[in-house]
């Protein structure tokens, strides 16, 4: 690799002019390239949605799969190769809505997955409507009285699922986005960073001066490993939105515990097995 | 010359163990042997039994008539009704508080006995299979070696108090006896359909297994994870039915043979990614276990309601082959040829079972040989890296022998795989090009499906190849289909589907439609309410089944009611 | 005399509104109107077009070759192959960076124009709307009209803008003129697929919609929503489609009529609660818009390939409708008769539309009547109360007209209502009782499938009833089918089916049924690669179609490309 | 009604000797009798699972329908005629597992709805799989490695997404269920009380010994609307478990913040309305 622009694929992005996705797009690769990652030693996997799209402007492996449905195959595929490094991105309804159960699930496997959550608070692709962090209230076509639910604080969750490592950042702030994408590929074990994207087509209220106003920057004053003290922050979100790492811990992962995989990967592993001992 | 036993009592009064033990003592003396369970779903309490037929004659489906009921409940003593002449109720008229005076009553006071010897009632069943052991004269080595090993895993007391039981049951001086011939073969295996799938799976070497439970699919789930350890395979139970099988594409995806087990709620949820395997060709074998719907139905009872709803599932035009296997070995033989065409032809692969099929046990003989076909098509490592111009949905070049793209595992060379559940390019990105989809259907859609079916064997034929009357059906019935070709009272030739969908081609399978469209009566039978397999047989052979015998309580066909339903017929 | 005229450009630059804004000129003219849309899944960019043929000849169907093409992007200059003679492309070569020197193309600088009147680019659609609609000679307060119409909803300022377009767009010194007969009927009304799908569900009084947002089928989904509060229509957008049918579910239980929509993807996940519906027998209405599958496939665009899924969907044997209207007015007409047949008959209905069809706009007269069946089969409040004996899975009494017992409404009554998705006894409770099961199938299966299908109307026939050249579809291949019985240049008849599950009985439908065994060329048209209606016509009727059309590469089919492959066939 | 047996419908319960939810079952037709409600004004529904055969045993409106899918069908119940009152009966696997998902929506949408989940750490029904709450580690025929999955708190996350009243009981305590049964259901909101049940059959670790050496009933001594003391107090599992209420909100309920049905219930506008205006 000589440069970042070597995850460069030559698809030129399907998103809208001034879409948030294109700064994080540049600075995901911005951080692989600094990492020293290969490739082809890189899964990418996603879903539906317009940050789902990620995978199809980088030269990694990918497989771009079914709305909600990439944490699942993520996992199989870390499971199934461990070497491989696994990076998953998604929309906020994506992974917030469709796949909130596999979310919630993984959060308790713990895979050794990276997964970068576009967070414009609504339903890019499918043209506007409220997703589940869209704010009480905003009103939208499929919304007629309004969005009717409170939106889901996704740090609190990971926070109280011993998520084991929760950040947020923001596609306005690449310099802060690319040390936290950094740290989350680095962490073992299942990463969530939730990235306020900005959504130029669909969100005019949520754009970058509101965020610009709210935004700053943080390093935890507390052990990131207190559940509580992580909580307690995450809770902030309003008139200040802190960007950072909120919690991390050092649960063995999913594929540590997995005592099959301990010397070897599974996919080195495939064979066709004598039976004989089974009929019986 | 074979017998009938049906063992009954609540759930958690150990039916299933007392059953098995049967099936074990009788197929170890060289008996044929088949045994099925009807059971609720509760796990303490209601109604089950687990029924065995065994002998010197071939065995392989329910009968209705039976020769020796031992009963724990008092429901059991209401199939007096479907005893043979001769036939007898074991049960103990204390324990029951009901005593019956009709002389095929025979009360043998199992609670009491073991009182006396100071063991607990939970014996009882151990000492009454000592005490049927005993009416059909089995030899006492034998009984203990049985119980031993059923119980190898427990504590030498637990193990002492079984040999008292078993002491206990067989000294009892019971006046019945019942002639049973000498077995002419050595010791016999017995297998039901979870371990025939099982076995299947991991011979075609089956890495990765995610389910949900649901019965009656969880048995396999189950199988696979107890020789996880031994053979090397992830076992994941996922927190959904989406979440298992789109685990298992993704570890497909990564290079593993790859496979997912359900029955037909959970089956439901997972047709969106059976797509998803259509779509980005990312084989997986997946079981579908059968039991009654629709909904929840009724969760441990057998039917064969989800055929055509296996064949059509899944969104958009997409190939996939359907199985549905006749018995245990059936179950291995096609679980494996189910992963070599999924890998081969890059599509999901479906087995078909039901509750009957894998509940049930057949015996086999003792060097039974299962032979798998196994072949790697995936490009690793070396081979990868070597490979010209590697695009993971490359349009077909008709000059190669499998044209289509290998599966390359992604890591193990520099270039890239990548796939997609949109329409893609041959690099497998998004593409909104109307030529392009056509190129691709071309291959994914049009080549696969005149490819694989040529894979498919014809039907199997059984009983007398020139008779008139054709009884024709599919998956578990193959037991009911080989006895009635076997019966001795009327000529009948019997015609068995396991290779379901595709169908195989009308070239490949003349002899099979030539005797239907010969017959003077051509009776298609299945356990489900809408004929779905005849509509199947009908629409793609275009003939016409004149009568049908269709049961759907729940409740496996036996034997002795298709032959009286023949009758009715002709 | 029709003309047939092209808007293209990028996602974002105003296609639609434009294409919109020509549909509502000439419809409110009193001209015929068809008009369909072809786009990508992306919100900005990529390469978009709006279609709309109009005159005084009828329209329903997309045609191959255009007269004018109205272009904001390069891409819209390479359909200059499929213009008819004398055909022409209006763009702006300064914005397209872009000259062509044949005669065909008039350049017109739209953006030099705005920049000359302080104007910006944005309105530059309206000033070409402006100017093609006086190449037609449209008067331009019709023009006005239109757009301010379609911008009602903006500040006076911005109308003032527009009109100011107008004005430049409508003086343009254009050489062009296209003669427009004049227009023999009043104004019409426009409808797509989405609004007559959408006039269906509240005239039937659906009364609760949730859904999970999938395009094509999010347009009724919204529709539904923007007249939430006039209709008192609760709608609620779903975490997932698994949890939009079972709130569909609940709410229909609890007594309103409740609908869900979707697409082929989320259909797949709901293919569990439909077999729950069919269970607990709990009406519901499902939209099923479909798109190219499998899995993700192509977002946008459309095809038929669900036909056979919609009909098979769902684990285990129960009763459903599928319904696949053929235009707008069936849309509302078949949303009617899937309220009316799912309440009365227990069941889910399924209506089959495709993103060609809710996207596309037919226009109609004034005074469209559409007559909807409104009948209220719930047992409510006072009617419950005084109801012998409630139950409410009771067994058939065939002495009563409809003999299922009613719906009735949870808490409008002392008695009470129950229901499971196992399989249950009368009044909804666990029942683990073959023969009880028999006898539930015997009125949630037999007799419904047996009385629903008497309720199903036979196909439409239309053209030549003596040709003996018989052309058959479905669904949105309706206009297709209309336009091609109408062409001049063949004798051709056609046939269309909307009612296709369960198909019309024999006996309903024999003038269809005839017309196709007594032709030299039956040819089945159909939207999809694997021939799904062709696979069920034949197998249900034993007949068997001479060729057929098929396309998949996720466009509809246009007039003319049918026509020639006709002309191809005979 | 004359004694809370008047809810009986004569069927007898298909549970084992010794489960817990006899004990459960019989306090909850104690507290429907205490407070005063009729059989037709309630509607049970569940999804599948031992727990969820509940509404069988009772003599009230029902409806068991699928594996993991309550809530939206009694979301659905609730909006067409919140004058029912709706209750939902949940295993452990049903509620965190399958249905996780509508269970995080839930959350958010706060209908007023009181679900009780039968929290015996195993699938039942279906023979002794690990469920969610199972702890790590523990094997079963399912879970061959042991389960690998750190075990959900559901508390913690109830708390995390704000729902409106989070409560904790034990099979084995019935005065304490009862009153917290009728607090649950009188809640305005969203009522999730988690009710650690005892399975006699597959889950021998958890047995009614092992809870009675750990659980204690605790009454907040932190403002119950205060988050993060109440997420603080939902750490606290393993020699000691605290039962009681551990957080409440008044938030306004989902059937509330939807104007439609501000004045009647849905139900009772049923009509079939001129469609004369929409066409056009
Ligand atoms: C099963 C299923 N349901 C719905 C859709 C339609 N769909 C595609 S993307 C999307 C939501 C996109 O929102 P988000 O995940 O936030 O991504 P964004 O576009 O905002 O980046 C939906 C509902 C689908 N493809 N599959
Ligand atoms: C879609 C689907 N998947 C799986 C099942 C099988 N199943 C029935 S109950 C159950 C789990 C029961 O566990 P839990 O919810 O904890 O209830 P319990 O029996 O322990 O009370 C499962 C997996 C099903 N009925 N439907
Ligand atoms: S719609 Fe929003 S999220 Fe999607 S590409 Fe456009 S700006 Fe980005
Ligand atoms: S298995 Fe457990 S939860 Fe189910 S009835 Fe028996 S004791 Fe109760
Ligand atoms: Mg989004
Ligand atoms: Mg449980």
């Amino acid at each position: 690799m000589q440069s970042y622009k070597d995850f460069d694929n030559g698809i030129s992005p399907a998103w809208c002019p001034g879409c948030g996705n294109f700064g994080i797009l540049d600075t995901f690769k911005k951080a692989l390239f600094e990492l020293g990652i290969e490739p082809h030693e890189v899964t990418l996997v996603s879903g539906i949605g317009q940050s789902s799209k990620m995978p199809h402007y980088l030269k990694c492996n990918g497989f771009n799969g079914l709305h909600g449905r990439s944490l699942p195959v993520a996992t199989g595929i870390s499971v199934a190769n461990h070497k491989q490094k696994v990076i998953v991105f998604g929309g906020d309804g994506d992974t917030y809505g469709e796949g909130g159960n596999h979310l919630l699930h993984a959060f308790r496997r713990n895979p050794n997955i990276t997964l970068f959550v576009h967070n414009n608070e609504v339903y890019g692709l499918t043209k506007g409507q409220a997703s589940p962090t869209t704010e009480f209230g905003r009103h939208t076509k499929a919304q007629p009285f309004g969005a009717l639910s409170e939106p889901l604080n996704p740090l609190a969750l990971a926070i109280a699922m011993d998520c084991s490592f929760v950040a947020r950042s923001f596609s306005g702030s690449l310099d802060h986005l690319k040390e936290i994408m950094k740290m989350a590929i680095m962490h073992e074990g299942f990463a969530l960073v939730d990235i306020l994207q900005i959504c130029v087509s669909f969100n005019k209220v949520n754009n970058f001066e509101w965020y610009k106003n709210r935004i700053y920057e943080f390093n935890a004053d507390y052990d990131l490993n207190d559940r509580i003290k992580a909580f307690e922050k995450s809770q902030e979100f309003g008139d200040k939105i802190p960007l950072g790492i909120f919690y991390s811990n050092s649960r063995p992962t999913f594929e540590k515990n997995m005592p099959i995989i301990k010397d070897k990967t599974l996919v080195s592993m495939q064979n066709f097995p004598d039976i004989k001992p089974l009929i019986c | 010359m074979n017998y009938t036993i049906r063992i009954c009592g609540e759930a958690g009064q150990g039916i299933q163990t007392t059953g098995e033990g049967f099936s074990r003592l009788f197929s170890s003396l060289g008996y044929n042997v088949f045994s099925f369970q009807d059971y609720e779903s509760r796990i303490r309490g209601g109604h089950n039994f687990y029924q065995i037929t065994f002998g010197t004659d071939e065995a392989y489906a329910p009968k209705k008539f039976l020769d020796l009921i031992l009963t724990f409940d008092k429901r059991g003593l209401e199939y007096k009704d479907v005893l043979h002449r001769g036939g007898v109720v074991i049960y103990d008229a204390d324990s029951l508080r009901q005593s019956e005076s009709d002389e095929r009553f025979i009360n043998c006071p199992f609670r009491n006995m073991l009182k006396d010897a100071g063991l607990k009632n939970i014996f009882e069943n151990v000492l009454s299979f000592a005490l049927v052991s005993n009416i059909f004269s089995i030899d006492k080595k034998y009984v203990y070696k049985v119980i031993q090993d059923i119980f190898s895993d427990k504590s030498e007391d637990i193990l002492d108090q079984n040999m008292k039981a078993i002491d206990i049951g067989y000294n009892y001086d019971i006046k019945k006896k019942i002639d049973l011939p000498p077995s002419n073969s050595d010791s016999k295996i017995l297998l039901d359909g979870v371990k025939g799938v099982g076995i299947g799976a991991i011979g075609s070497g089956c890495k990765f297994y995610s389910a949900y439970p649901m019965t009656p699919s969880t048995g396999v789930f189950q199988y696979i994870g107890a020789n996880a350890e031994k053979y090397n395979i992830v076992v994941e139970q996922a927190e959904d039915e989406l979440s298992a099988i789109n685990m298992t594409l993704g570890a497909s995806f990564a290079g593993v043979r790859a496979m997912t087990g359900t029955s037909g709620g959970g089956f439901a949820l997972m047709n969106e990614a059976l797509s998803l395997s259509g779509m980005t060709e990312t084989p997986i074998v997946m079981l579908l276990s059968q039991r009654p719907g629709p909904a929840t139905g009724f969760p441990t009872r057998t039917e064969q309601g989800e055929l055509l709803y296996a064949i059509h599932a899944g969104h958009g035009d997409f190939p996939k082959v359907v199985f549905a296997p006749g018995d245990p070995l059936e179950c291995a033989l096609l679980t494996n040829k189910a992963f070599d065409l999924a890998e081969k032809y890059q599509i999901p692969a479906i087995v078909l079972t039901d509750q009957h099929l894998v509940d049930s046990l057949y015996s086999y003989e003792k060097d039974l040989k299962i032979d798998l076909k196994n072949q790697d098509y995936r490009l690793r490592s070396a081979e990868f890296e070597s490979y010209q111009d590697y695009k993971r949905h490359k349009f077909l070049d008709l000059n190669k022998e499998n044209p289509l793209s290998p599966l390359a595992v992604p890591g193990e060379g520099k270039q890239l795989v990548f796939t997609d559940s949109d329409e893609h390019d041959e690099e497998g990105h998004i593409t909104e090009d109307g030529e392009v989809r056509k190129k691709q259907l071309e291959r994914r859609y049009f080549w696969k499906i005149e490819n694989i079916r040529k894979e498919i064997s014809p039907p199997r034929i059984y009983g007398n190849k020139n008779s008139k009357i054709v009884l024709v059906g599919f998956g578990s019935n193959l037991g009911i289909l080989k006895e009635i070709a076997n019966n001795k009272k009327l000529s009948i030739c019997t015609i068995h589907y396991s290779e379901i969908f595709p169908l195989p081609l009308r070239e490949n399978s003349e002899e099979a439609l030539n005797k239907m469209l010969n017959a003077y009566v051509t009776i298609c039978i299945e356990n489900n309410a809408s004929g779905q397999f005849q509509k199947l047989i009908e629409s793609e052979y275009r003939l016409k089944f004149s009568n049908n015998i269709r049961k759907f309580d729940g409740r496996p066909f036996n034997y002795d009611e298709v032959l009286e339903g023949i009758y009715a017929i002709i």
